[in-house]
């Protein structure tokens, strides 16, 4: 019963960490672009001031129902796939769920986003979303392939058994150095799935107005905020469990995040959008191929 | 046992009686055809329940070898009990110009009978010539300008084959010195030779041309498509399956072990091939019918190419199943005789007949549990039970003629039942009280599946025993008929 | 242009009556004709010349002759040679032949001059709004038209009279002159 | 008399008593009744999913010496549960408002529930078949039945039966030569028989048997390259019909194969065989043709504009995933198979059931003529969406397990390509699923629907209830893992060890009541968030941001046609319709050589075929 | 009535609240209101070459927040950057109503202030705040990034200190800016906002949000309920 509170207890703290990490990570991304631009860059409150003012609009737009539950699903799904996530001192479910199933519950945000949007019945929306599924289609295949080989290395699904074989062992079992090409596909279907440029095309503002967030305002972008700051917080906590070893204390364990998130956030200031089909001709073409030899060393 | 013979003398001597019959009285003239069909099956049946074992009838006291010899087994009076009820069943009851008609009619009778009833070779040519001749006035009875023409052409084949068949049996005689089936088959090492199977080969092209067998069934077509639908149901459900009989009475006994079942097999292949693929193509009703009935005589033929029991067995099955089928599909085109595009909607006008068609097409194709399915299903028992690759070849044959069969046939049901775009055609109203005859009897055979699949099996066991042949017709003192091996095994199919 | 360009197209236009050619310059005619005959001037210079380009239509509103002139600008890429052929019509009614059937692009033309001014050219297809779908008022570039009366009636002006401007028109700078006083003078 | 005579016997009477009662308009509901009954002798027999031995019926038929005998177990169960759950929904569904509709709409209901009970009872007869004799009765009889089914709306409909029983013809005649080379060793039809000699059959011989029972079984389920005729034949049937056909009717393809290629077989023998040249086994070869039946009719969904089609095409490569789960060798994936048939029949009958209501209501499936209708049908989008999520397999409804255990279990067996593909499959379905919704429900409402309603509650209630089912079963799928595990038992295969919420096992557990109940935590959460912030005010669908354009009711600015256009820039050239072509160019030849054969009987004078044959046939016999 | 009376009138800011948290909360959250100001530059004129200097490393006005935003229902400022022609105002209006409040708009260049050089056409609009509520002019042909950025900290203090609440003055005074619009778009004029439905559900009703004008529009307009879930 008690191990059962603990756990209860870790769910409900594991997304609140989440959230203020997500929040830094948001902030990380627009300082190193303004960085990258020689500009100052915004204070280090501003993600919080965003979200607040947001939330304190007075005016709130609803387009019906499904648009509102589109949102709680988009926030709510990130909450609940954050309890799957261990981190330094906390497990909350992860041996409930493992790899496959994070995998795919964090589609439910997108999912819930999607059918938010629709409502809005705006046709970028709707371009926006279709080219968002799209780009899911591109980048979801490297990154389930390097996913089946991670667990196929550790002979395990659960990701806190993945991070404590790690941990034994030392940097020398690391999943960087004992998968280094998954990893670097890893890192590519990681970069593409944070929809970041070059691989933008959903969001798009001068092609389609923002996608998916063309309808959306107030509370309803403070949820997507929210929204993206967990997404980046996701990403990089399991490209840090899967490959870095996971956190033995926080310290380490934040910097390994911010650092992972680093690499594709400077890529991708670098770089112009690609055309929908060109991200798709991409994705399928390098980062697979790196994973499929990164499976084809870890099966041999 | 004798009494038989009433099945050839009684109708022979009525056709030539009939005109006078007609001239003193019409009614008198009206039922005697229906009276001596019927007479002709008791008789049958009579006989057919009294044999326990196969026997032989030497006519006018000389026996065997010398004279002319009857045989019967249990084959022989089947066939010889179906043939008055078949034609029973397609009597021309409502004509009145039909006294020429109802004389044929029984001409055929008598001669069908005795082809299926003789015993000697020289019999079988002579009941088969005269099967023609009533065929030929059957196939021009109708007295139209294409039925003539139909007929001439049909003549004309048949009577180059019969003069191969004879050209054949005289050489058998030239080998063997004799025409009876019993003496031929305890001379049939002298008949394995390319001279004996040449003379098989002329034989079987001779009387295939009323088997229907490729390439020899050009006829097929155009002469079910123009003579009445009786004519045809007739002509394919019967006379077809009679010649099958000859060739295969011949096979068996004269022929045994020898090449000339491969004969079968290539000719048959050949007709499912032809038969089946033409029929896919046909526009019109009965002259789909009749490329289909082709292509089951080549199936029938391809049973009957399998050596031993299994053989026999699958092809009476076989045949059994066509005669039954056959000649309703044709009935139905009485009325249904124009494209197939034009049957759109005949379902809502007379649903019975259309779901006869249904009942019959799924017969044909051989969805269980219908009979037909059990039918084909002891062909290609018997075919993959060769295990060899000519037979497997012709069971590939078989399967994707299967599936064409299925193709136009369902092609037509579907046909009749989507939705009619014109408002009432009354001609597609079918007439059904004779079809429902026949799916009574194709039902009455499901439901009683297995007495008849034992029974048929025993007939087939007994006409697919050479050596019992021989010693029916040459020893007076016959051992029981049932003394095959391991009884239950091999007696399912 | 070439004097065989020049030879040809009297050859060619000698028949209209009324059309008088002036050379600017290599490059540049200018055609007068009378309405009457322009029609049959565009036909013969697209069908027969290789004036296939009708880059504009423009209009002058002559107030004081109560005339609007149209001038068609023809352009050759063969001889590289811009025609200008002017007509007058009447102001009123303003009613001129649509060229649409000669050349295709004269719609577009045609309608923009319609709403701009008013003329109404028979078999255009479509003299629909184009440009002033919101306009309500007279065709705005005639000439009788006061755009500065109709700004003056419409819309109001930022009551905008600060400390430091007050001080700068005292010493004799900003804008002294408002635009009523300055209507005055003209 | 037992349970099963008498649910044989009631299914028969039942098929009986809808046939003479077509003209009645209480047909339907007379039918829904006959299906309930049946449901409840079916549940007589429940303890057979948790342990009891089989159920034999008490009679049994003889033909030409070979008995045919019925009989009942675990694995039966399932199926026949399956079967007549669907059928049940879907009698319900279609003898209310919808069966009058469809009375008005010239079509006959009584017909229908008629084709539905023959097709259950052909079902059950198929489910119950204790030896290969009875099961191919069976088999021919569900292939026609279905049949009926699908040529019940006329039309074009008739053209697709018309293919579809071709396939199927086909199917039957391989079946039928497999089981009679069967015979042929055995001298009976006696499942044991064959089991008995399966160990000693060579090499050649279980590649002959494996082949033909995949290509016949296989036909049915639409396996590549077989599949074509599927999904214009079921889209072409009536409602609720083609929700009873989607959900179940294909899968018996996969229970019949399950038995002789799993059962009898056995996927030991064909793991051994080594296809030449390659690194291949059978069942490899197999695997891969499941793969690609899931990822190709995925991906053809995605491009359908018609909502019936995209979900039939779906119902073909969902089956790719159960044959793929059922051809591993662990419990877990045979469990994922096995489990994804119950998943799917659930899902599959709801959306056909929920797209036909939208026809119901908007007298169209066309995807560019819809849009908006959420506010006008919400329970229906409820419905839908539950069982899109389920079709996608997206936690936490039931698709979401069934899907699971098969990747599971690929990563187990070290398949990484198989993986990929079934993923790929996946995110195709997500991809043509949120098209099909989103194009139907959300978006802009057209003018001419404003005025329509939700539909009536004789048509609601069975979706209710089916996707509670699927919603139930993704919480605790281990209800149907219990019956899925005595099924394994009753194929003879390893048996998935489980829990009520999921799956323990040392390698990752699987617990749908933690992960549920977080994810609505997480739900929760969402929702004190997003409702902390200000009320939001609900604004009509036109005041939509257009780039400063103003619409109006009369601007079509749905965004619905060719959805994916970015993706179809890059892989549009890749559909080239090989498999139509392929089928095409068969017809074209039997057409070919079904009009040579006819020149040669028209243009010759049969008498000279005779004298050719003789020459030749001399000439055979005399060289 | 004339501008210089829809000056006087004092709008009913919300009285402060007693409870010194709320306060402490308000004051967070308009704190953040300035700190966070994201910007949909309708580019209309020339005065839009002026902001990417002023958004680039020169001046960078990420700095304070303010980051572009490509459609209203996410931006808080509505900058217009130049002439805006009566067509033209038609999209203005209906942008600035498909904004969330609080939303404040921004006049760039001298023609928002009084027609600039085209002062005497008769195609574009003269005064911006006749038709929307400005809370900000930067004059100037154009003003250049550093006085955008100066009128930016401006705007930023009076959201700070809760001055420009100019928005609450559209939806309670919409009459008079819906008179104005009718004058120049004809009485058919109508966007797809329902602005006094909007006051209505938010109180923000004031004495002159109903009058003549709306009771025209009232008459013309085509309902715009939003559409309700039915069952």
């Amino acid at each position: 019963m008690n191990e059962t509170l603990l756990t209860i207890l870790e769910v409900i703290f594991m997304p609140v960490v989440a959230f203020v990490i997500g929040l830094f990570m948001v902030l990380m991304m627009r300082k190193l672009a303004a960085r990258l631009q020689r500009r100052v860059g915004p204070p280090l409150m501003q993600p919080f001031y965003d979200v607040i003012k947001l939330y304190g609009k007075q005016t709130q737009i609803s387009h019906g129902l499904i648009h509102d539950i589109g949102i709680i699903m988009a926030v709510g799904g990130y909450v609940a796939a954050e309890s799957l996530l261990p981190v330094p001192g906390m497990d909350g479910i992860a041996d409930k769920g493992g790899i496959v199933m994070l995998a795919y519950l964090t589609m439910i945000p997108s999912l819930g986003l999607a059918l938010g949007v629709g409502q809005c019945a705006n046709p970028n929306g709707s371009i926006g979303i279709s080219r968002a599924l799209t780009s899911m289609l591109a980048y979801d295949i490297p990154y389930i392939i390097v996913i089946f080989g991670v667990a196929y290395h550790f002979g395990s699904t659960n990701l806190i058994d993945i991070i404590d074989t790690q941990q034994a062992g030392g940097v020398a079992t690391w999943g960087i150095s004992e998968m280094p090409v998954l990893a670097i596909a890893g890192l590519f279907a990681l970069h593409a799935s944070l929809g970041k440029q070059p691989f933008e095309i959903y969001i798009a503002p001068a092609e389609i107005a923002t996608g998916p967030m063309v309808e959306m305002g107030g509370k309803y972008l403070g949820g997507l905020f929210v929204m993206q700051s967990f997404q980046l917080y996701t990403a990089s906590v399991l490209y840090v469990s899967l490959f870095l070893g996971g956190g033995e204390n926080w310290i380490t364990f934040l910097l390994k995040c911010f650092a992972v998130l680093a690499i594709p956030i400077i890529i991708a200031y670098l770089f112009p959008r690609y055309r929908t089909e060109d991200l798709v001709r991409l994705v399928w073409k390098w980062p697979v191929m790196l994973a499929l030899i990164g499976v084809a060393f870890v099966m041999t | 046992m004798n009494s038989i013979v009433l099945n050839i003398a009684l109708p022979l001597l009525v056709a030539f009686l009939l005109p006078l019959i007609h001239a003193s009285s019409r009614i008198a003239a009206r039922i005697t055809g229906p009276l001596v069909l019927m007479v002709m099956m008791w008789s049958a049946v009579i006989v057919f329940k009294a044999l326990e074992y196969p026997v032989s009838i030497a006519l006018g006291g000389f026996l065997p070898p010398v004279g002319v010899s009857f045989h019967l087994d249990q084959l022989a009076l089947l066939m010889a009990t179906i043939i008055p009820l078949l034609m029973l069943l397609l009597w021309p009851y409502q004509y009145e110009q039909n006294l020429r008609e109802q004389t044929v009619l029984l001409l055929l009778a008598a001669a069908s009978s005795g082809l299926a009833l003789s015993g000697d070779l020289f019999n079988i040519y002579v009941f088969y010539e005269l099967i023609s001749v009533a065929s030929f006035g059957l196939a021009a009875a109708n007295r139209q300008a294409s039925s003539f023409a139909a007929a001439f052409r049909y003549l004309l084949i048949s009577g180059l084959g019969t003069v191969l068949a004879l050209t054949g049996i005289a050489l058998i005689y030239t080998q063997t010195g004799t025409l009876n089936l019993a003496q031929l088959g305890l001379l049939s090492s002298r008949l394995d030779n390319p001279l004996g199977l040449s003379a098989f080969a002329l034989i079987l092209l001779g009387i295939g041309v009323k088997a229907e067998i490729f390439p020899l069934n050009g006829w097929v077509a155009e002469v079910y498509s123009t003579a009445s639908t009786r004519t045809s149901a007739l002509l394919a459900g019967l006379v077809s399956k009679l010649a099958v009989l000859a060739i295969v009475r011949i096979l068996v006994v004269a022929y045994d072990d020898s090449e000339a079942g491969l004969m079968l097999l290539v000719f048959g292949v050949l007709g499912i091939i032809w038969g089946e693929f033409s029929a896919w193509r046909a526009q019109d009703l009965k002259r789909m019918f009749a490329y289909s009935s082709i292509g089951q005589l080549g199936m029938i033929l391809l049973a009957f190419s399998i050596p031993g029991e299994a053989g026999m067995f699958a092809g009476i099955a076989m045949m059994l199943h066509h005669l039954v089928v056959k000649p309703a599909l044709f009935l139905l085109t009485e009325k249904w005789n124009h494209g197939t595009d034009s049957l759109r909607g005949a379902a809502r006008l007379s649903p019975l007949a259309a779901a006869l068609f249904v009942l019959f097409a799924l017969s044909l194709i051989g969805v269980p549990p219908l009979p037909g399915f059990w039918a084909k299903m002891l062909l290609m028992s018997g075919l993959v039970g060769m295990d060899t690759s000519v037979y497997y070849i012709a069971l590939a044959v078989l399967m994707i003629a299967t599936v064409v069969e299925a193709q136009y046939l369902i092609r037509i049901a579907v046909t009749l039942y989507s939705a009619s775009d014109r408002s009432s055609e009354l001609r597609l109203a079918s007439n059904t009280g004779v079809m429902s005859l026949f799916a009574v009897v194709l039902l009455s055979a499901l439901l009683t599946l297995t007495p008849l699949g034992s029974k048929l099996y025993h007939i087939a066991a007994e006409s697919s025993n050479r050596a019992l042949y021989i010693r029916t017709t040459f020893n007076v003192n016959p051992t029981p008929v049932l003394e095959h091996k391991n009884a239950t095994q091999e007696a399912s199919l | 242009m070439s004097e065989a360009d020049s030879q040809k197209l009297n050859v060619l236009l000698q028949g209209i009556e009324g059309l008088q050619l002036t050379q600017f310059n290599q490059r540049r005619l200018r055609a007068d004709i009378s309405p009457e005959a322009l029609p049959a001037l565009l036909a013969l210079l697209r069908g027969r010349a290789g004036y296939v380009h009708l880059s504009a239509i423009s209009c002058v509103d002559w107030i004081a002759e109560d005339e609007f002139e149209l001038v068609y600008h023809l352009y050759s890429y063969e001889t590289k040679i811009l025609i200008s052929a002017h007509i007058r019509i009447a102001r009123d009614p303003g009613v001129y032949l649509s060229v649409f059937d000669i050349f295709t692009p004269a719609a577009f033309f045609e309608r923009d001059i319609h709403e701009m001014y008013g003329v109404y050219f028979e078999g255009s297809p479509d003299m629909s709004k184009f440009i002033l779908t919101e306009w309500q008022g007279p065709p705005p570039m005639r000439k009788d038209f006061d755009s500065e009366q109709w700004v003056m009636d419409t819309f109001n002006w930022q009551d905008y009279h600060p400390d430091w401007l007050q001080d700068i028109e005292q010493k004799g700078g900003g804008i002294v002159r408002t635009p009523e006083s300055r209507r005055g003078e003209e | 008399m037992n349970f099963l005579d008498g649910l044989l016997i009631l299914s028969l009477l039942s098929v009986i008593v809808t046939g003479f009662a077509q003209k009645l308009r209480s047909a339907g509901w007379l039918s829904s009744v006959l299906l309930g009954l049946q449901c409840l002798l079916l549940m007589g027999m429940a303890g057979l999913a948790y342990g009891s031995p089989a159920v034999s019926s008490s009679f049994s038929v003889s033909v030409l010496g070979q008995p045919l005998h019925w009989q009942f177990n675990a694995l039966s169960w399932f199926f026949a549960l399956i079967t007549l759950a669907s059928a049940l929904a879907s009698s319900v569904y279609a003898a209310g408002a919808w069966g009058e509709d469809y009375r008005l709409q010239g079509g006959n209901p009584g017909l229908l529930q008629f084709a539905l009970n023959l097709n259950v009872f052909a079902m059950l007869l198929l489910l119950a078949s204790g030896d290969l004799l009875s099961l191919f009765v069976g088999w021919e009889l569900v292939s026609w039945a279905s049949l009926l089914m699908m040529v019940l709306a006329g039309g074009a409909a008739g053209r697709f039966g018309l293919r579809y029983i071709v396939y199927a013809t086909a199917g039957a005649m391989a079946v039928m030569t497999g089981l009679v080379m069967i015979f042929q060793l055995t001298g009976s039809f006696q499942f044991a028989d064959f089991a008995a000699i399966a160990p000693s059959l060579s090499n050649a011989q279980v590649v002959t048997f494996t082949l033909l029972f995949v290509f016949g079984f296989g036909v049915k389920m639409g396996l590549l390259p077989f599949h074509l005729w599927q999904a214009d034949a079921y889209a072409e049937t009536p409602g609720p019909g083609a929700a009873f056909l989607g959900a179940i009717s294909s899968r018996m393809g996969l229970f019949a194969m399950l038995i002789l290629v799993i059962q009898l077989i056995g996927l030991g023998r064909l793991i051994n065989i080594e296809v030449p040249y390659s690194f291949f086994s059978l069942r490899d070869v197999l695997m891969w043709v499941a793969a690609f039946t899931i990822i190709f009719p995925t991906f053809t969904a995605m491009r359908q504009n018609d909502a019936r089609l995209l979900l039939a095409w779906h119902g073909i490569g969902q089956g790719g995933y159960m044959l793929m789960g059922l051809l591993m060798v662990n419990p877990l994936g045979s469990a994922g198979g096995l489990m994804h048939v119950f998943n799917y029949a659930s899902y599959q009958a709801v959306l056909f059931l929920v797209v036909t209501a939208v026809i119901y209501r908007t007298r169209t499936a066309d995807l560019n003529q819809l849009g908006g209708l959420v506010t006008r049908m919400p329970l229906s989008f409820l419905m839908m969406l539950i069982c899109i999520i389920g079709l996608a397999g997206i936690p936490p409804m039931n698709g979401f397990v069934s899907k699971w255990l098969i990747y599971r279990s690929l990563i187990v067996e070290g398949m990484p390509l198989l993986f990929v593909a079934s993923v790929v499959g996946t995110l195709g379905t997500i991809l043509s699923v949120y098209k099909l919704i989103h194009n139907t429900f959300l978006g802009q409402l057209r003018l001419e629907h404003e005025q329509i309603r939700e539909v009536p509650w004789s048509m609601m209630i069975p979706m209710l209830i089916l996707s509670a089912v699927v919603f139930i079963t993704g919480f605790l799928p281990g209800i149907v893992l219990d019956w899925v595990a005595s099924a394994q038992a009753a194929l003879g295969i390893p048996v998935l060890e489980h829990t009520l919420g999921g799956v323990e096992s040392p390698s990752g557990n699987l617990d749908m009541i933690w992960i549920c109940s977080v994810l609505f935590g997480g739900f929760a959460v969402g929702a004190l968030v997003f409702y902390s912030g200000n009320k939001s005010r609900r604004v009509h669908q036109l005041d939509n941001y257009a780039g400063g354009h103003f619409l109006t009711a009369d601007d079509r600015y749905h965004y619905s046609n060719n959805f994916y256009a970015g993706l179809m820039h890059h892989i549009g050239h890749w559909y080239r319709g090989t498999f139509q072509w392929l089928e095409s160019s068969l017809g074209s030849a039997i057409s070919l050589l079904s009009a040579a054969t006819q020149m040669l009987f028209n243009s010759f004078h049969p008498a000279l075929f005779l004298l050719l044959a003789a020459t030749l046939s001399l000439l055979f016999f005399a060289g | 009535m004339t501008q210089n009376e829809l000056e006087k009138i004092e709008i009913s800011t919300q009285p402060k609240r007693t409870n010194p948290l709320a306060n402490v909360f308000d004051d967070l959250v308009r704190f953040c209101r300035s700190r966070s100001m994201f910007m949909l530059h309708y580019c209309t004129g020339c005065g839009a070459i002026e902001l990417p200097p002023a958004m680039t490393s020169r001046f960078d006005m990420e700095r304070l927040g303010i980051q572009p935003m490509v459609t209203p229902r996410q931006a808080d400022i509505l900058l217009i950057t130049g002439y805006v022609s009566i067509k033209t105002l038609k999209r203005v209006i209906l942008t600035y109503e498909q904004m969330g409040s609080p939303k404040y708009v921004i006049g760039i260049c001298s023609c928002t202030v009084n027609g600039g050089m085209y002062w005497q056409s008769y195609a574009t609009a003269k005064k911006l705040d006749e038709y929307l509520p400005v809370d900000l002019y930067i004059a100037g042909c154009m003003p250049r990034p550093e006085a955008v950025m100066e009128g930016m900290q401006q705007l930023m203090q009076k959201i700070k200190t809760g001055e420009a609440d100019s928005w609450k003055k559209y939806y309670s005074h919409y009459d008079y800016y819906l008179g104005n619009q009718q004058q120049l778009f004809g009485n058919n004029w109508q966007t797809p906002t329902d602005i006094i439905g909007e006051a209505e559900s938010y109180q923000l009703m004031g004495p002159q949000t109903l009058g003549e004008h709306t009771k025209i529009l009232q008459q013309v307009q085509k309902p715009l309920e939003p559409l309700e879930m039915k069952l």
